[in-house]
């Protein structure tokens, strides 16, 4: 390509780039708002943040139409799949925003550099799900991750809340290096960056050996910092239950989804061949078994992230955990490298965008109410705050994956998919099973505190939990009970979604 | 024999395994941080090696130029937080900061 | 000529690594990691890549080098504290560390590079210049959002209250 | 008609909403919503099965219903009602059982402080069962398991200030999960194999023969074990008794008529699908448990423990039916058990309303403080006994001649009907004991004899209705016709093989008919004899005969050693000796008497220990054991940074082998 095609390239690809522009105009919106407004807590910020959110979601609906498309040189791609992602980022920002303005520790905090970080986040994430080049997945990781750090560390006053940001920057840089060394591999393997070249040349070429098992392993411990799987999960926790609330609820979601968006494309375009145009599935390049690796680091993701829940005391702990237990199920439905799976997993990251958000909802609401983290404080709930105890009630039904929630939906198409993908992956949905028997039992112990126990003597009275909560609460748990009887709308828009381009 | 593109790798891999030593072993959070750089440093050698030595145009040096920028922006965003944590702690000793387990 | 050049930024550069990981003062470390950069550059620009080097000298050497010191500076010297870092796990991570190298040296042995070596040196500033206009704009852009974030947060976190 | 299956399901669902959000402000705090709601559906009940008599004809299907719910890709999920026989007659039973028991709870209930919430969880367990019967495919049987399963655990944990409540509904709960696994993979296999979940389809394809051989058997086995679980077979039946900490009119909804009669419908409804080894795996588990609870039951001394374990065993009863074939003799049974043990629930109920006790021991000669439930619960006694000609002689008797038929057929199999016959021997023997026990002799707790009434008229109402339909002579003539196993010729090869050793026995059957019928009435005039001998005439004493027999202590001691050894596989050896000791210097104290009584006294009394130590123990040990594996690993997040980089960089050389290996 020459040069003036290059940016003629460029130049058309603006079109396809609308919302990240919006997006990246929020951001210095925020900016300059910050430093004109005069008052530190200035509900204008959440109000600007959300209504840019609303803005570039519409953006991003009306992207549906343009097609699939690569731009600006094969860096990224316009498609269906990246839409989906960036609709499920969107709605988890402005969820966000909204635990974050009646979160009690951020109260007090200044609200400028908060939303500003959250919004690029925001966009890192965007790129993430739409990169298609090595160096585009690199330095969009490196933008969640560096936003990440910083809003991790928020509360930078408190020590755990120091002490987890550091805990994380380390991590994560440490990861970064990983994952580059892996790509500077795979890039001496292949003589390029772009992903489907990148496929290209694996499929033409039998046998790669031991280079390529390296450099995709070390790449592997990049996606699987982001989406916090076994064995580059031990971060999570710690950071989850040092960081503010709010900001926990958003790293649990939103750059993990992230992260299964990059894991999902790169595997399918780089290491797999075959499928693209609704056809059953891909099978892997290059003689090595990835599904089979991608299947232990699924299985040993959900059983520790369970076992260790157990005996976890403290509730955004257990809910780290739960959450390392549910990368694990998601990565079910990518082990297949199939059409069906993909399916599966985009769709249980939408349930358990909103039954894992809930569920911290939960918790920032009894922050406030209960002025506690322990699950022993959240004993009698049910009497005393019974509307908050009735929605928790609700997520971690469905986190478990009972009828009639959604969760049960979700798990269940991770499971059909396993189980069609014939007998060779019989021993991942039996560990799924099993793991789903665990997993009850210490939510069932959550459930029991708030419902079947009693308060202490000193907790007696009726806590008031405002209108405000009452309404979030409900928007979450109802879709999730509407979604467990009723979920067409949804599976039929992440079918659609699959489609995302092959080659190019 | 002449130096060709594997003896960059060994360099690189020499270096990148220094680092993580260092990442793993050193108690004192700056220093583990320098550890990551070379980690970093490894990386890029083997970019810039590459891009000399395979048919690959110039996209590893690219490549290199964006690790380090990033990697200046993440050094200082990493010892922001260092020295927030040392206001908490009076310490950067990595060990001391544990009070988050289990 | 270049293999001897070789060896010896190799050998610098392995060697002020090595200082930089096994010493016990904070400032040793600091003065063996700004010669690995220093040892690193060189290898640049024995791989034709000019630019790399100079940006390799003027950021690592020149901010986070820099950066990294101020860090000791800020958080040892106003308690007096020795500026010794102790070390921890360290026999495991000798077995991890020899192991990993084992497997990358097998790796690099083992592995069909598509050499294809080029003999012509040419300047690659105004080459990289027009790249990060053209084919990689985008990164480019991103990097820059990245940057501001960055200082946003750095920003954020280091001022007081 | 599917209107009216559409009202059955969304008229206890309506009540379970307009209770649980404004029945508190409602008049009476709303019980006569729930029980209006409860009685509507019985009415279109009653309509629907009024239908099925006037069209009859054999596995005649009434109507089908069915919508997209889903619909694209590997993915085809319907969703619709089948009515045919055997729903018309479950709708009959759930929906009269259940509305009697929420009539019968405005009496029991009253002056609950969750009073108006009591009834909202009945109309959505109501809700749940009835979707379960009236569901055509698996997934849907699936759901409404699962719902069935949250709502006995909230009515059973309905108490939840008690510890024991608590703890029960949770234990129940889990309990269920475990089959519900088993039950969940099973019904993935058939779809992945399928790739339908509607009945009719699933059984088209093993009809066609696209499902077979093994994986049909363990895909049956593996639904069984929903079954396990609901219908607290062996060995997951260590729920049921403790699930008796709900309130009373619970117990009589759970364990009679819904929750436990799920799992035989399901078995019954996808009869088809079991191969010849999946049913016997059914009859022998049947068997297991029919014996194991009856025994238990003998020791037991509360009253509402001793219908629990009274339960388990009449499932037992039911699985061997369904598990040798007979097909009808299992469903049959299925129903004269609703009637029959909601009203022993209910009079115990009644009981325990008077004399605030659940213990025996403080009971005694209430028959002329309460007549009306004294009489029921005799009928019920002796329909339960299989005394001629109430119904559960009847549905008892269909049961041991199939066994027996299967038995002569496959000698091989003959201890099934051995054991099936002592045990409804011992079946009399400890229902009597209850009769006996608490409605004879003198009040051995005078203050509360002397406070005991009967029961006002919406408890006793029921006791009557119940009463009466326990007595059902004609039962049998409907059942009969109604209930024709599915035609099975129509099916493929191997099922219809499955099925032929049932077919062929029918022959059998007739004769066996009459041995059975014989036998049967013979065991139990030994069990009603022998518990009047021991606890009306009391002509010998309990105490005197212990010390007697010692020296069979120290023989069964021996004897059962092999059964030790065999628990000691599971838990350890040491901490099982102990506490079998303990059992046994129990039985000395409260023992039983004559030479057969104390024999099958000390045999409950092990197979109790067995049951509580070591099927609890062993479901306990797991728990623990994954507990521990969790602290374990738990202590990997030390919280030093460093140590997770190395431990991350440990397990990339770990990936890295493995991928080379």
């Amino acid at each position: 390509m020459d040069f003036s095609a290059v940016v003629q390239d460029n130049i058309n690809s603006l079109l396809y780039f609308v919302p990240e522009l919006i997006l990246t105009g929020l951001i210095l919106l925020l900016v300059v708002a910050d430093l004109l407004l005069k008052e530190k807590h200035s509900p204008w910020m959440s109000i600007i943040a959300l209504a840019g959110a609303v803005v570039v979601m519409f953006s991003v609906v009306g992207q549906y139409e343009l097609g699939t498309r690569s731009i600006f040189n094969n860096m990224l791609v316009v498609d269906p799949f990246s839409l989906y992602f960036k609709l499920l980022f969107l709605a988890s920002a402005i969820m966000v925003v909204f635990l974050s303005i009646g979160s009690i520790e951020l109260a007090g905090r200044p609200v400028g550099e908060y939303f500003t970080l959250l919004m690029t986040l925001t966009l890192g994430m965007f790129l993430m799900a739409s990169a298609t080049n090595m160096l585009t997945i690199f330095v969009s990781i490196e933008l969640v991750s560096i936003m990440s750090f910083v809003l991790a560390t928020y509360l930078k006053t408190r020590r755990r809340s120091s002490e987890a940001g550091l805990k994380y920057a380390i991590y994560g840089a440490f990861s970064s290096g990983l994952m580059l060394y892996g790509i500077s591999l795979l890039y001496g393997l292949t003589g390029t960056l772009n992903i489907y070249e990148i496929g290209e040349v694996l499929a033409g070429r039998d046998s790669h050996g031991l280079a390529l098992v390296v450099s995709v392993i070390f790449i592997i411990a990049g996606f699987g910092y982001k989406i916090a799987s076994v064995p580059f999960h031990f971060w999570s926790p710690d950071v989850y239950e040092g960081a503010p609330t709010p900001i926990t609820a958003f790293l649990s979601v939103g750059p993990k989804a992230a992260g299964f968006a990059m894991l999902i494309r790169f595997f399918n375009v780089a290491l797999a061949t075959g499928g693209g145009g609704g056809s059953e599935s891909w099978s892997a390049t290059a003689g090595v078994d990835w599904p089979q690796l991608l299947a232990v680091i699924s299985a040993a993701t959900m059983t520790l992230g369970n076992l260790v829940a157990l005996s976890q005391t403290n509730i955004k702990r257990l809910l780290a955990y739960s959450s390392i237990a549910h990368a694990g199920y998601a990565l079910m439905g990518v082990v297949l490298l199939s059409e069906q799976g993909i399916h599966a997993t985009m769709f249980y990251l939408v349930i358990y965008y909103m039954m894992n958000l809930g569920a911290f909802l939960v918790v920032i609401i009894c922050q406030d109410i209960v002025g506690s983290e322990r699950i022993e404080d959240y004993r009698g709930l049910a009497f005393r705050a019974p509307i908050p105890a009735l929605a928790m009630g609700v997520f971690l039904f469905s986190l478990t994956g009972l009828p009639p929630t959604a969760g049960f939906i979700g798990k269940f198409y991770l499971f059909a998919g396993v189980i069609k993908a014939g007998t060779s992956f019989y021993w991942l949905a039996i560990v799924g099973l099993l793991n789903s028997v665990v997993a009850l039992y210490y939510y069932a112990r959550i459930l029991k505190a708030m419902f079947f126990e009693k308060a202490g003597e000193e907790a007696t009275s009726t806590l008031p939990v405002s209108p405000y909560y009452v309404t979030l609460l409900a928007v979450f748990a109802v879709p999730i009970i509407i979604l467990g009887l009723y979920w067409a709308p949804l599976a039929d828009l992440a079918h659609h979604s699959v489609g995302f381009l092959r080659a190019l | 024999m002449s130096v060709g593109l594997n003896h960059y790798l060994f360099l690189a891999a020499v270096l990148f395994v220094l680092g993580l030593y260092a990442v793993i072993t050193k108690k004192n959070a700056v220093t583990v941080l320098m550890g990551i750089e070379l980690i970093l440093n490894a990386a890029n050698i083997n970019f810039v090696a590459f891009s000399r030595y395979t048919d690959t145009d110039m996209d590893g040096q690219v490549f290199a130029i964006f690790v380090i920028v990033t990697a200046a922006a993440a050094a200082a965003v990493a010892l922001a937080i260092v020295l927030n944590l040392y206001e908490r702690l009076k310490s950067i000793n990595l060990d001391e900061a544990d009070s988050l387990s289990g | 000529m270049q293999d001897i050049m070789f060896y010896m930024f190799a050998a610098l550069t392995i060697a002020s690594a090595g200082v930089m990981v096994f010493s016990r003062s904070v400032i040793y470390s600091a003065v063996g990691l700004l010669f690995t950069f220093f040892g690193v550059a060189g290898i640049y620009v024995l791989l034709a890549a000019d630019f790399v080097a100079v940006a390799q000298v003027m950021i690592y050497v020149g901010g986070i080098l820099v950066l990294l010191l101020f860090g000791v500076m800020l958080s040892q010297r106003v308690t007096g504290v020795n500026m010794r870092t102790e070390t921890l796990q360290t026999v495991p991570a000798a077995i991890v560390a020899v192991g990993v190298l084992f497997i990358l040296f097998r790796v690099i042995s083992k592995t069909e590079w598509l050499v294809k070596a080029k003999t012509t040196f040419e300047p690659t500033t105004a080459k990289l210049g027009t790249l990060l206009m053209t084919d990689y704009l985008i990164p480019f852009e991103i990097v820059s959002v990245l940057l501001l974030g960055a200082l946003i947060g750095a920003a954020f976190i280091a001022r007081k209250g | 008609m599917i209107t009216s299956a559409i009202l059955i399901l969304l008229l206890p669902l309506v009540a379970f909403i307009i209770q649980i959000f404004v029945g508190k402000r409602l008049p009476r705090k709303g019980d006569w919503v729930s029980t209006g709601a409860m009685f509507a559906a019985l009415a279109l009940s009653v309509g629907i099965f009024i239908d099925a008599v006037a069209q009859y004809e054999p596995n005649n299907v009434l109507a089908t219903a069915t919508w997209d719910w889903i619909n694209f890709g590997p993915v085809h999920v319907t969703f619709g009602f089948l009515i045919d026989n055997l729903t018309a007659f479950m709708l009959v039973v759930v929906t009269l059982v259940s509305s009697l028991v929420h009539l019968y709870s405005i009496g029991y209930m009253h002056g609950d402080p969750r009073y108006n919430r009591y009834f909202a969880y009945l109309s959505l367990f109501s809700f749940s069962m009835l979707g379960l019967v009236l569901v055509d495919n698996l997934f849907g049987i699936y759901i409404f398991w699962e719902l069935v399963g949250l709502s006995s655990y909230l009515l059973i944990g309905f108490w939840f200030e008690k510890d024991s409540a608590a703890n029960a509904s949770k234990k129940a709960f889990i309990t269920n999960r475990v089959g519900d696994v088993g039950m969940f993979a099973g019904i993935m296999i058939l779809f992945s194999i399928t790739g339908t979940f509607s009945f009719n389809e699933v059984f088209a394809a093993v009809a066609d023969g696209h499902v077979g051989g093994t994986l049909l058997t363990v895909a049956g086995i593996l639904l069984f074990f929903g079954a396990i679980g609901k219908s607290a077979q062996f060995p997951l039946h260590v729920w049921l008794p403790d699930a008796m900490e709900g309130p009373t009119p619970v117990s009589a909804l759970i364990h009679a008529a819904t929750m436990v009669a799920a799992g035989v419908y399901m078995v019954g409804r996808t009869f088809v699908l079991y191969t010849p080894d999946a049913l016997l795996f059914i009859a022998y588990i049947g068997t297991i448990t029919a014996f194991i609870a009856a025994t238990i039951a003998i020791v037991q001394m509360d009253i509402k423990r001793v219908l629990a374990y009274s339960t388990i065993s009449q499932l037992g009863y039911m699985m061997v039916g369904l598990g040798t074939g007979g097909y009808t003799a299992g469903l049959f049974h299925l129903t004269t058990h609703a009637f029959f043990k909601a009203l022993l629930f209910l009079g115990s109920g009644s009981v325990i309303h008077a004399v605030h006790t659940q213990e025996m021991d403080e009971m005694g000669g209430l028959r002329k403080k309460m007549p009306i439930t004294f009489w029921t619960f005799l009928i019920a006694t002796l329909s339960i006994s299989g005394v001629f000609p109430l119904s559960g002689f009847w549905s008892k008797d269909a049961i041991l001649a199939s066994a027996l038929g299967f038995g002569m057929t496959h000698p091989a199999h003959m201890p099934i009907f051995v054991v099936l016959l002592l045990s409804a021997g011992v079946t009399a023997f400890y229902m009597f004991r209850i009769v006996f026990l608490t409605f004879t002799g003198e009040p051995r707790d005078k203050k509360k004899y002397d406070h005991a009434h009967e029961s006002p008229l919406t408890m006793t109402i029921p006791l009557v209705v119940l009463a009466v339909l326990s007595v059902g002579t004609i039962w049998w003539g409907w059942v009969e016709h109604m209930l024709v196993k599915p035609e099975l010729a129509s099916y493929g090869s191997h099922v219809a093989s499955a099925v032929e050793h049932a077919a062929e026995e029918h022959g059998v059957a007739h004769s066996a008919h009459t041995i059975a019928m014989f036998s049967s009435v013979v065991v139990a005039t030994l069990g009603i004899l022998l518990s009047a001998v021991v606890y009306f005439w009391r002509k010998i004493s309990a105490d005197a005969w212990a010390e007697k027999l010692k020296p069979i202590h120290t023989f069964l001691w021996n004897k059962y050693y092999f059964d030790e050894l065999y628990a000691a596989t599971i838990i350890r050896v040491t901490l099982f000796k102990s506490r079998l000791f303990a059992a046994f210097d129990l039985k000395i104290i409260d023992g039983i008497v004559n030479g057969t009584g104390r024999l099958t006294a000390a045999f409950s009394r092990l197979q109790g220990s067995i049951d509580l130590r070591g099927v609890d123990g062993a479901v306990n040990f797991v728990a623990r054991f994954v507990g521990y594996l969790g602290s374990q690993l738990r202590g990997l997040q030390t919280g030093n940074i460093q140590a997770y980089i190395m431990m991350a960089l440990f397990a990339v050389v770990l990936l890295f082998v493995f991928q080379q290996f």
